[in-house]
């Protein structure tokens, strides 16, 4: 049934259908009404979970990361210095193999304090061995919580994963999102049953000390995990679409780029508002498409090498930057790039840090710059988009 | 595409006025978006919501900056609050305002609406007598004065959402409706 | 013949990869007789993440989950939590940390644990110092010692701060019980490990641990030195159970010099140094009483 | 030796008793007991921190296999009948 929520009402309704065991959260804005609607869920009854109040982020992961060795099903939320102070224990989640996942809900780090989106965060966390999925709707937050949870216990993957979505832009705003039933959620998502767990009855210790001599296949292993994740992704979807009749779009989302000249590759809310872009420019005639990052963890390199082999100019629009670097997803975009014959000129924009509005005016403005750019090259590789001043006027 | 501006103070209920918009337009078969200004203002402070309604699917995630229409909870906020910035041409706007005294001096090219929320929804027992709770009173008014949004599906938003005393809330939504006036200035 | 005194069950395996000597073995050797195998634990970083040995190995012969150095209350909390939604009963959930994982880095954790009352006893081994890193000082080396961070040089010299008293932080949260244990006393450890058992909510344990290499000790003294602490009053023995305190060993009240001596670490004091002990020491004893008598 | 990834679990579970650890290799000191003068008190097992102590009929048995010569039962012992020689003396 459709009803209109919040991106974390969406999120919490997700981990309720997905059937949580425990949830172990600490709140921060803007996630507090996720745990703030579990909590309801599980006083009421209506979840039949442990809501474990933890009395910070470090601890709700490591909460999970028992509570899932033990073979609960779990879910935690958080957002920006929550997840920071979470990466730690992140690596042991991914290290320990535990299906667990989170939603994060995409804030701007400190200083400037900003409560506003960008990805800093998660793309802070992007080597710890987490999938992470960047939404671009409330029916896509909701979705992918079910979708990661049957990706990630599989036994090929065995990895945690992170369901990004944008603070305020999503957590906040109200729009129709499908509420599947618990019925058709069962049939898709069987309960969680581990291989192995912790339990009496099993004197084993899991996590033990490895010496240099092996260390290194435990970590092949991992990496196998993460290689396996793909695939196993692109088939639940194909499962999810038959079982709701929807789908997001893979690892990467493709729109209007089978005869596009140019493509903007971006991940998070902004890739919504572009498709209206490049409708309106489609109208006015440009050849221009979307290229949507869904999945930054597993990286769509097969998706951007042909999309890449196709189109003359691509646009990154990255909402986070690596200092010293460029954008996260316009390195690796041009990385997957990298390897075909004929390379298309490439871009990256910097734009919508802590909750700069990105506007259709100023995605038009990155349209019409990779055109340009696309025929003649760049002269700065790395754009920051609409900082006071800078030369360019972007709106 | 319609899209709605809401002013008022934060604790006035501005963010939960513009959910029962969006929730009411849903029920009329539209495409519905709504979001607070992503603030972190306390009591009192203006704050801003938006939504917006479609036949078709919303995508755009960016903010409102050209609004068709815009409420204002709170009349105080005429001074110091710029209420009609980016307001397209024709645009509407609807001003919870005492009933009996005279708008200031606005500009023309718009059209006004005023209700006197406050004192129904005082009237109605929503809120205190010195803060009633004004949000769902004004929605009664917006139908009023929305050609494409209806009583009904509003005040069967405002059952959904308001957190106790259902039937005044309702009861001062359509009392609302009745009363909101075109003013002239 | 004399008849053990202690439940001949063992719960470890020879070749634990302590150090010869070590009273952390012990420790463990104590707690698991007192629990039996019906018992889960959580070890975060210090000298118990790696005596295990290296994997496969486990000296163990419960279930053992490593968990970050700061994250052992959460871990515990999970654990029951997991543990309450799948219906099993019957499980004592342990944690158990060194005193820096608890004390220091590991204090929040424990404190949110305590405070959310999750059923589980929480054992903090207190060999007084990071030993797992090499012998740094902790918020638990007392006043006096000698370790790599508070070298004793011609300016400073030793730590000049106070052992935090975590036994009475644990009693501000309220937890129905918790108690001090010494692996001189193990008759006493094996009794106060039981009786923690059966209580319901966050239990408390605070084992002192002595470490050979650490506090500059001949390994065969370990046990004699942990005796000393008891009869010194340098580590008395009781319990607080629902907030009445017990003191569970008088001790003989040996001058604390007696025990100071069989430790390197503290062999550079003076005599005036080692009176200044002696009267914390006392002041300390006192209040212990008074807690006692008053109830409190 | 090194084991395939193929042969390893996940992540590293330990299940493997310790007791393939020969930790007697570290041993400087051996205990000896004298067992005409043991009286069987189990002390010496009471305080081993190594549980490597066996008890027959009240009698140590030290596991020279594991004991790391720490000389606790030896200093322990009431009757005196455990002595710490250096390995390789007798």
């Amino acid at each position: 049934m459709r009803q209109v929520m919040t991106g974390n009402y969406a999120s919490a309704y997700g981990a309720k259908l997905a059937r949580a065991e425990v949830i172990a959260a600490y709140p921060i804005t803007p996630q507090t009404s996720i745990v703030e609607k579990l909590a309801d869920f599980v006083a009421t009854g209506e979840l039949k979970a442990q809501f474990i109040p933890v009395e910070s982020e470090h601890s709700a992961m490591a909460a999970c990361i028992a509570a899932e060795t033990a073979g609960a099903r779990t879910y935690t939320a958080t957002s920006s210095h929550g997840l920071t102070l979470m990466h730690e224990v992140l690596m042991w989640a991914s290290g320990a193999r535990l299906p667990i996942v989170m939603t994060n809900v995409s804030r701007a780090m400190a200083p400037p304090w900003s409560v506003w989106v960008d990805h800093m965060d998660s793309i802070a966390q992007r080597d710890t061995g987490w999938l992470q999925f960047y939404c671009q709707s409330n029916q896509e937050a909701l979705d992918t919580i079910i979708m990661a949870y049957k990706v990630c216990e599989s036994s090929a993957v065995m990895l945690p994963a992170m369901v990004v979505m944008d603070a305020f832009i999503l957590s906040h705003t109200s729009e129709p999102v499908d509420l599947p039933s618990q019925e058709l959620v069962d049939s898709f998502l069987p309960p969680y049953s581990p291989d192995l767990k912790i339990e009496v009855g099993k004197p084993m210790g899991f996590g033990s000390l490895v010496k240099p001599d092996q260390y290194m296949e435990f970590r092949y292993k991992a990496m196998l995990g993460m290689k396996a994740s793909r695939d196993r992704l692109l088939r639940v979807e194909q499962e999810f679409k038959s079982i709701f009749g929807r789908e997001h779009g893979g690892l990467l989302e493709r729109y209007m780029c089978d005869d596009a000249d140019v493509v903007l590759v971006a991940a998070g809310s902004v890739a919504a508002t572009a498709k209206d872009v490049v409708d309106s420019m489609r109208t006015k005639g440009h050849r221009v498409g979307l290229a949507r990052i869904r999945s930054f963890r597993p990286f769509p390199h097969d998706e951007i090498r042909a999309l890449a082999a196709k189109v003359e100019g691509i646009a990154v629009l990255d909402r986070s930057y690596t200092f010293g670097s460029a954008g996260a997803m316009y390195t690796e975009t041009k990385a997957s790039a990298y390897s075909i014959n004929k390379r298309p000129i490439m871009k990256n924009y910097i734009a919508g840090l802590g909750g700069r509005d990105i506007t259709p005016r100023v995605l038009e403005k990155i349209f019409e710059d990779i055109q340009v750019v696309s025929k003649r090259g760049a002269e700065d590789e790395v754009e920051w988009v609409d900082v006071a001043g800078l030369p360019r006027r972007w709106r | 595409m319609i899209e709605v501006r809401f002013h008022g103070r934060g604790g006035q209920g501005v963010v939960v006025a513009s959910e029962v918009l969006a929730k009411a337009a849903f029920k009329m078969g539209f495409e519905v978006s709504s979001f607070p200004f992503f603030g972190v203002e306390r009591r009192g402070a203006p704050v801003t919501a938006y939504a917006r309604i479609d036949e078709r699917p919303i995508r755009i995630k960016s903010s409102i900056y050209e609004p068709d229409y815009v409420v204002v909870l709170d009349s105080s906020l005429l001074r110091g609050v710029d209420i009609l910035e980016g307001l397209k041409e024709g645009g509407r706007v609807l001003i919870n305002y005492p009933s009996g005294r005279k708008l200031p001096e606005l500009p023309r090219r718009f059209k006004y609406y005023i209700i006197d929320a406050t004192s129904i929804a005082a009237a109605h027992g929503i809120g205190s007598q010195t803060a009633p709770i004004v949000n769902t009173a004004i929605m009664g008014g917006f139908a009023k004065m929305c050609d494409k949004i209806s009583l009904d599906p509003v005040l069967e938003s405002i059952r959904e959402v308001a957190p106790s005393k259902e039937e005044e809330n309702v009861a001062a939504a359509k009392e609302a409706y009745e009363r909101t006036i075109e003013a002239t200035v | 013949m004399g008849k053990p005194t202690i439940p001949e069950e063992e719960f470890t395996y020879p070749g634990s990869t302590g150090c010869p000597g070590c009273g952390a073995n012990l420790v463990m050797r104590y707690l698991l007789k007192g629990l039996g195998d019906r018992t889960i634990l959580s070890i975060p970083a210090c000298c118990w993440a790696v005596m295990p040995g290296y994997w496969p190995s486990n000296c163990l012969k419960v279930p053992l989950l490593y968990t970050a150095f700061e994250a052992t209350g959460a871990a515990i909390s999970g654990l029951r939590a997991a543990l309450d939604v799948k219906g099993v009963k019957d499980v004592t959930i342990v944690g158990f940390a060194g005193d820096g994982g608890t004390v220091d880095i590991g204090l929040q954790a424990m404190s949110g644990a305590a405070e959310r009352r999750t059923d589980a006893i929480y054992v903090m081994y207190d060999n007084e110092a990071y030993m797992n890193t090499g012998i740094q000082r902790s918020g638990s080396t007392p006043w006096g010692a000698w370790t790599t961070t508070t070298p004793v040089g011609s300016t400073h010299g030793f730590k000049h701060e106070a052992k935090k008293d975590i036994m009475a932080i644990m009693q501000a949260h309220r937890i129905p019980y918790a108690a001090t244990v010494s692996v001189a006393h193990p008759e006493d450890f094996v009794k106060k490990v039981a009786k923690a058992k059966e209580v319901k909510g966050f239990r408390f344990i605070h084992a002192l641990s002595p470490c050979p290499p650490g506090w500059r000790m001949n390994p065969m003294h370990v046990v004699e030195v942990a005796r000393l602490a008891v009869d010194t009053h340098a580590f008395p023995l009781y319990e607080i159970e629902n907030g009445r305190v017990r003191i569970t060993r008088k001790g003989k009240g040996l001058p604390v010099s007696e025990y100071l001596r069989f430790q390197g670490r503290f062999s550079h004091l003076t005599d005036a140094e080692i009176a200044a002990i002696q009267k914390t020491i006392n002041e300390n004893w006192e209040m212990l009483q008074t807690k006692e008598t008053s109830g409190t | 030796m090194t084991k395939s990834y193929e042969e390893i679990p996940l992540t590293p579970i330990s299940d493997t008793p310790s007791t393939i650890n020969l930790t007697g290799y570290w041993r400087v000191m051996r205990p000896v007991v004298d067992k005409s003068k043991c009286k069987k008190c189990t002390i010496c097992w009471k305080f081993c921190p190594d549980a490597v102590i066996k008890l027959v009929d009240g009698e140590p048995f030290i596991d020279l296999q594991y004991c790391k010569g720490c000389g606790v039962c030896a200093f322990e012992c009431p009757a005196k009948c455990i002595v710490m020689v250096k390995e390789g003396d007798l």
